[in-house]
């Protein structure tokens, strides 16, 4: 129900602008122009859209994966932190196009280089959220676990990771919405297959509408899985203190 | 049979037609090559990657392999694939734009690729302008939605048989200003790059020779051609593809293998001049052409 | 197991500022000792210098084992806030200690301290889903799961019932017999039930008062439990 | 001290990459050549690094402002924030060069699209960890407040918001890294000045080392910017509860 | 300003199994009535019934006041845990009430009421930096500031040393005369203290227990107010 009205006021703001702004159809075309875009390269989408799907779930799992491992080794070593957060940080401060080159270079033009793309994009938000949250964890129940003869590992294992778990499913949410805006980024790197190769090609051929029908495919996917995220985080949440 | 990558500029568009139409037609497989044709995102990259080792051969543009050898990229061009100039000044067919020199204060839009400040220079001189009577401004992904929307003037760096094509399907009629007969050297637009240490000139011989045999198999045979194109993906089967095959098919190189010294050691010369690059190179730090004699 | 005395000789500061002290405070070895004191006094912070929490505090003096050796691995604390993790069951929050030293936790002694401490058949409860009373008494067992020598109970009845209190206060005597126990209290009679020496924290010092010579824990209402009680109280009273 | 080190480690980690893996310096520039070319080039890299400059700063403010206020709005309206959610996901869904052309005929090429493209890409981090932070208010807090007599709005800002600064700080982080990359995609969309600028151009005349340069300068804006935001963040969650 | 009565009678669910009840519970208005139970019997679930705060909750029956008008906006809670605003100093707790309903708030009240419950001179502490007493007393001087006809109190005194109890007993007392308290404690004393009516909650239901006929505050030490200790002590006793 919520999803339709959602539905119904996105189409209607994007109508909207295309109205009041004047937006000339190569430039914005209007939903109905992209719906129609969209029914006629249904197959055409779907095929490349398989592919990106592949990319996002394969990016998502390892940017989860090693964000959170990282997060737990910069949290359980202070020290290291302090020289390796600045190097993350110049990571994502890198322009994605002056390392194409090299992540081609490195991993050849197949999967691997895609993933690693939306690997780098997805893998800060989560490093950056579950950190913030492992560093907060409440003074007393770090106190009473050191008293009860617990190392500064298992500390981290069994009190301040739980206690993180909001912090990372924070941080979890990010990464759902960044997950396909990394794949497509990624299938710019030496692709030909994939919705964000389908977008490129058909940006630079005059094809607008069917652009915008494909980034209609890639946002369908990130509130899809925005969406099975929030579900998964609130279940969770709920299910944590009771 | 010899494996060979070829990285292109740009994705798979009609401008790559022989190299599609000679891996259909077995015409690689016939000189005993196995090619891969790897598509990127940013048109630099290729050259790079060719010079790396990561391709055998990259397509790139004949402008950018000064800039590039005069950097130190251990790259020549090997081949031919496109042997006009595709870069134009683009304007508004119905626009205030008559004449170059209508351009006096007006906007011009780019995407920056390196050298369109040069080819621009060349082609205001004639009008007695310099750079600074016009305002350049860098559109980078949207040459044509910039003219057609009116925020630009005029477009360098846009591609006679696309974009024109484009703006004629989205009913605003276009114009181009031929840089070659504005003043700019003629050139090369799309050429094959390798780094010569690393790939068998033999090898480039008969890859030559395959789209050689592509070129001619199109222009023999032009429909034919454009649906063995059009079925080679389906996203690249289009009213602008078709158009664009048609107003490509006459500049693709007739003779891949040959070079044009002199044509090399002009526009070498012209980017000198313009301060593109410090002082000039022999032809033969630039190009070669491979030699197929057995 | 040895457990040994504790001493305290000294003060705490935060900031430059004194929170307590300067006092000496000597807790003998293998017996419970009660410390009473208006609020604010440093009864919580004198625990806590004990248990080695001292982040954002100074000590200046000494604090340690009457033995020489380092108190921390030998010291169980109960907080003045319970403390319980949240996220884990009763049962989990008993065997945390466990749990965190990587040994295997002995659920059957768990689920039996929260028996006694007459939580059979909440063990699986969360602490959100628990009475103020009930969690204090989680708390409780979690500490007598420890199994230390040197015990530090910060006010742990103070959210229970008379029933409910007298129970657990033997529950703890019991568990805790033959360990040095440091027990923060403001309730009189239960410093006359339980302490075997009893302290008495005020801004003049810290004063011994001597308990009846009943062996703890003494009945609630013995004439010389009942007596003590008065005792302590106008102490306290005049203290404040 | 730490800094020191962590750019000693970095510069290692660069000069490891680049002798291990064998990267010519068209692909991957060493630090030396590097480092010559930024001191080559620096009054370039100055002049174009401040126009930069001023765009971070102001993205980054009315990112932060704008993320916070729509944080506030979605936790007032829980409605209105189940219809919008989706579509602000959609909006971080959709990729930079696709808006390009919406955002300069509507702004312009002047400051106004880098800033609002810079802003488009700091807004959502902010505002979904202050959202989860707001979200995440100990009921205990809110209901006492409500027994109080306050208004959801009044509680919303004397109690929710205080208690959600963490999480704020948290999404701070992130905005802080993500500025500068954010007024690098700015100015590809339409500029003729400033880093994003400086490096289409560099690498477009094959000029690698000068590019890498530009990158420098960029990632430096960036862990400035996250060590000022880290700083601020860590004295006012210190100050906070004392 | 006039304090209504207060009347529960039912059920209260949680996930459908019973926290409370069935019981019926009358508080006369505008006397003081202290409520008395086993830990886990359900007092704090009905103050907060009372008090609108029924999340996750249910009610089977009814809740309210005895005019039959809204408790919502005449009520003010002082709950188990202290609840202060981590970030406020105990000055601004005080007064977030008036914050919150964006009225001025009287700075001069508020300090006069953090001195009167002992804590001149830590106006600008933030809890964190407050002893567990120390932050109970923050609570209930912010509770007395509410100046509310209906005042619901759980174990407001329980971190208290004797005299500040006592202390904190007569200016609750004397601050809430007139108002309709109910009053949550597990100390027999205290009820014998401060109660116009008392209520012991057990397992069988609700049963009253008639105070001595003085007025309250009695005097700790009066016989009358001893002798109702010792019966409330024996009836809790057998209650659990
Ligand atoms: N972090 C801190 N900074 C400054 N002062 C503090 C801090 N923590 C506690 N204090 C002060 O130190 C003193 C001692 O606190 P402590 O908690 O030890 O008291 P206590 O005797 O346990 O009191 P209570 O019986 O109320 O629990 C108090 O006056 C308190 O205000
Ligand atoms: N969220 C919940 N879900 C299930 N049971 C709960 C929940 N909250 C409380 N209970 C149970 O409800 C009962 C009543 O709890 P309540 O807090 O009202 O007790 P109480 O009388 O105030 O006890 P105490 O004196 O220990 O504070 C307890 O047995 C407790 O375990
Ligand atoms: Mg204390
Ligand atoms: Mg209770």
């Amino acid at each position: 129900m919520k999803a339709v009205i959602a539905l119904l006021v996105g189409v209607g703001l994007w109508q909207a602008a295309v109205l009041v702004l004047d937006m000339p159809p190569f430039i914005l075309p209007g939903p109905a122009r992209t719906a129609a875009a969209l029914w006629e390269n249904r197959a055409l989408l779907a095929n490349h859209g398989v592919i990106t799907l592949t990319e996002v779930l394969l990016g998502l799992t390892l940017g989860v994966g090693l964000g959170g491992l990282t997060a737990l080794l910069l949290a359980a070593m202070p020290r290291v932190a302090a020289v390796l957060g600045p190097i993350l940080v110049f990571s994502q401060a890198v322009p994605v196009f002056a390392l194409a080159p090299v992540f081609t270079l490195w991993f050849g033009y197949g999967l691997g280089s895609k993933v690693a793309m939306a690997l780098l994009i997805i893998y800060f938000p989560v490093t950056s959220a579950f950190l913030d949250g492992l560093r907060a964890t409440p003074a007393p129940w770090v106190d009473q676990a050191r008293i009860m003869g617990a190392s500064p590992r298992r500390i981290l294992w069994c009190v301040r990771m739980p206690a993180a778990l909001p912090a990372l499913l924070s941080g979890l949410r990010l990464a759902a919405v960044y997950a396909p805006i990394g794949a497509i980024i990624g299938e710019w790197v030496g692709a030909s297959r994939g919705l964000g190769y389908l977008m490129l090609l058909a940006n630079g051929r005059a094809k607008i509408d069917l652009m915008f029908a494909a980034i209609l495919v890639v946002a369908a996917m990130a509130i899809g899985l925005h969406r099975a995220v929030d579900t998964l985080a609130r279940g969770m949440e709920a299910r944590r203190l009771r | 049979a010899d494996r060979l990558t070829v990285m292109l500029d740009w994705f798979v568009n009609p401008d790559h037609g022989p190299l599609i139409i000679a891996e259909h037609e077995g015409f690689f497989a016939d000189e005993g090559l196995e090619v891969e044709l790897v598509a990127p995102a940013d048109p630099a990259d290729p050259p790079k990657m060719a010079a790396a080792g990561r391709a055998d051969i990259a397509v790139s543009y004949q402008p950018q392999l000064h800039l590039q050898v005069a950097e130190g990229l251990p790259l020549k061009r090997v081949g031919t694939l496109i042997a006009t100039p595709l870069n134009c000044l683009l304007v508004l067919k119905d626009g205030p734009i008559h004449d170059i020199a209508d351009l006096r204060g007006r906007r011009v839009g780019f995407s920056v690729a390196g050298v369109e400040e040069a080819m621009l220079g060349a082609m205001l001189a004639p009008a007695g302008m310099g750079m600074d009577d016009v305002e350049m401004v860098n559109v980078n992904w949207s040459l044509s939605p910039a003219l057609m929307s009116g925020q630009v003037d005029a477009v360098i760096g846009a591609f006679r048989n696309f974009e024109l094509n484009q703006m004629k399907i989205e009913g605003v009629e276009g114009r181009c200003f031929y840089p070659e007969e504005s003043g700019v050297p003629s050139y090369d637009e799309l050429i094959y790059v390798a780094n010569p240490d690393l790939v068998n000139p033999k090898v480039i011989a008969r890859f030559l020779a395959a789209t050689e045999r592509a070129v001619q198999f199109m222009v023999n045979h032009p429909e034919e051609s454009w649906a063995i194109f059009a079925a080679h993906a389906p996203e690249l089967n289009d009213a602008l593809n078709a158009m664009a095959w048609d107003d490509t098919l006459p500049r693709f190189a007739l003779r891949p293998a040959a070079l044009d010294a002199g044509r090399y050691a002009r526009f070498e010369r012209f980017l000198s001049d313009r301060g593109l690059i410090e002082g000039v190179r022999p032809v033969s730090d630039l190009a070669v052409a491979p030699d197929g004699g057995e | 197991m040895i457990a040994p005395a504790l001493i305290f000789e000294g003060r705490v500061l935060a900031r430059g500022r004194a929170l307590v002290g300067p006092v000496r405070l000597e807790v003998p070895g293998g017996r419970w000792t009660c410390l009473l004191g208006p609020s604010g006094i440093g009864k919580s912070t004198l625990l806590h210098a004990f248990a080695g929490l001292t982040d954002g505090l100074s000590i200046d003096g000494t604090v340690g084992a009457g033995d020489g050796r380092p108190l921390a691995g030998r010291t169980a604390l109960m907080a003045q806030a319970d403390g319980l993790l949240p996220w884990l069951t009763a049962q989990e929050n008993v065997v945390l200690g466990d749990r965190l030293r990587r040994r295997r936790p002995d659920a059957e002694r768990a689920r039996a301290l929260l028996a006694r401490a007459g939580l059979a058949g909440l063990e699986g409860r969360k602490p959100g889903a628990l009475s103020g009373g009930q969690r204090q008494r989680a708390a409780l067992a979690r500490t007598l799961y420890e199994d230390r020598p040197v015990v530090l109970l910060d006010e742990p009845f103070s959210a229970l019932d008379v029933a409910n209190r007298a129970r657990m206060q033997d529950l703890a005597a019991r568990a805790l017999a033959g360990r040095t126990v440091l027990h923060v209290t403001h309730d009189p009679a239960e410093a006359a039930r339980l302490g075997h020496a009893i302290r008495l924290l005020t801004p003049q010092g810290i004063a011994a008062i001597p308990p009846p010579d009943l062996p703890a824990p003494r009945a609630p209402d013995h004439a010389c439990t009942l007596e003590l009680t008065g005792r302590l109280t106008r102490q306290l009273l005049e203290a404040a």
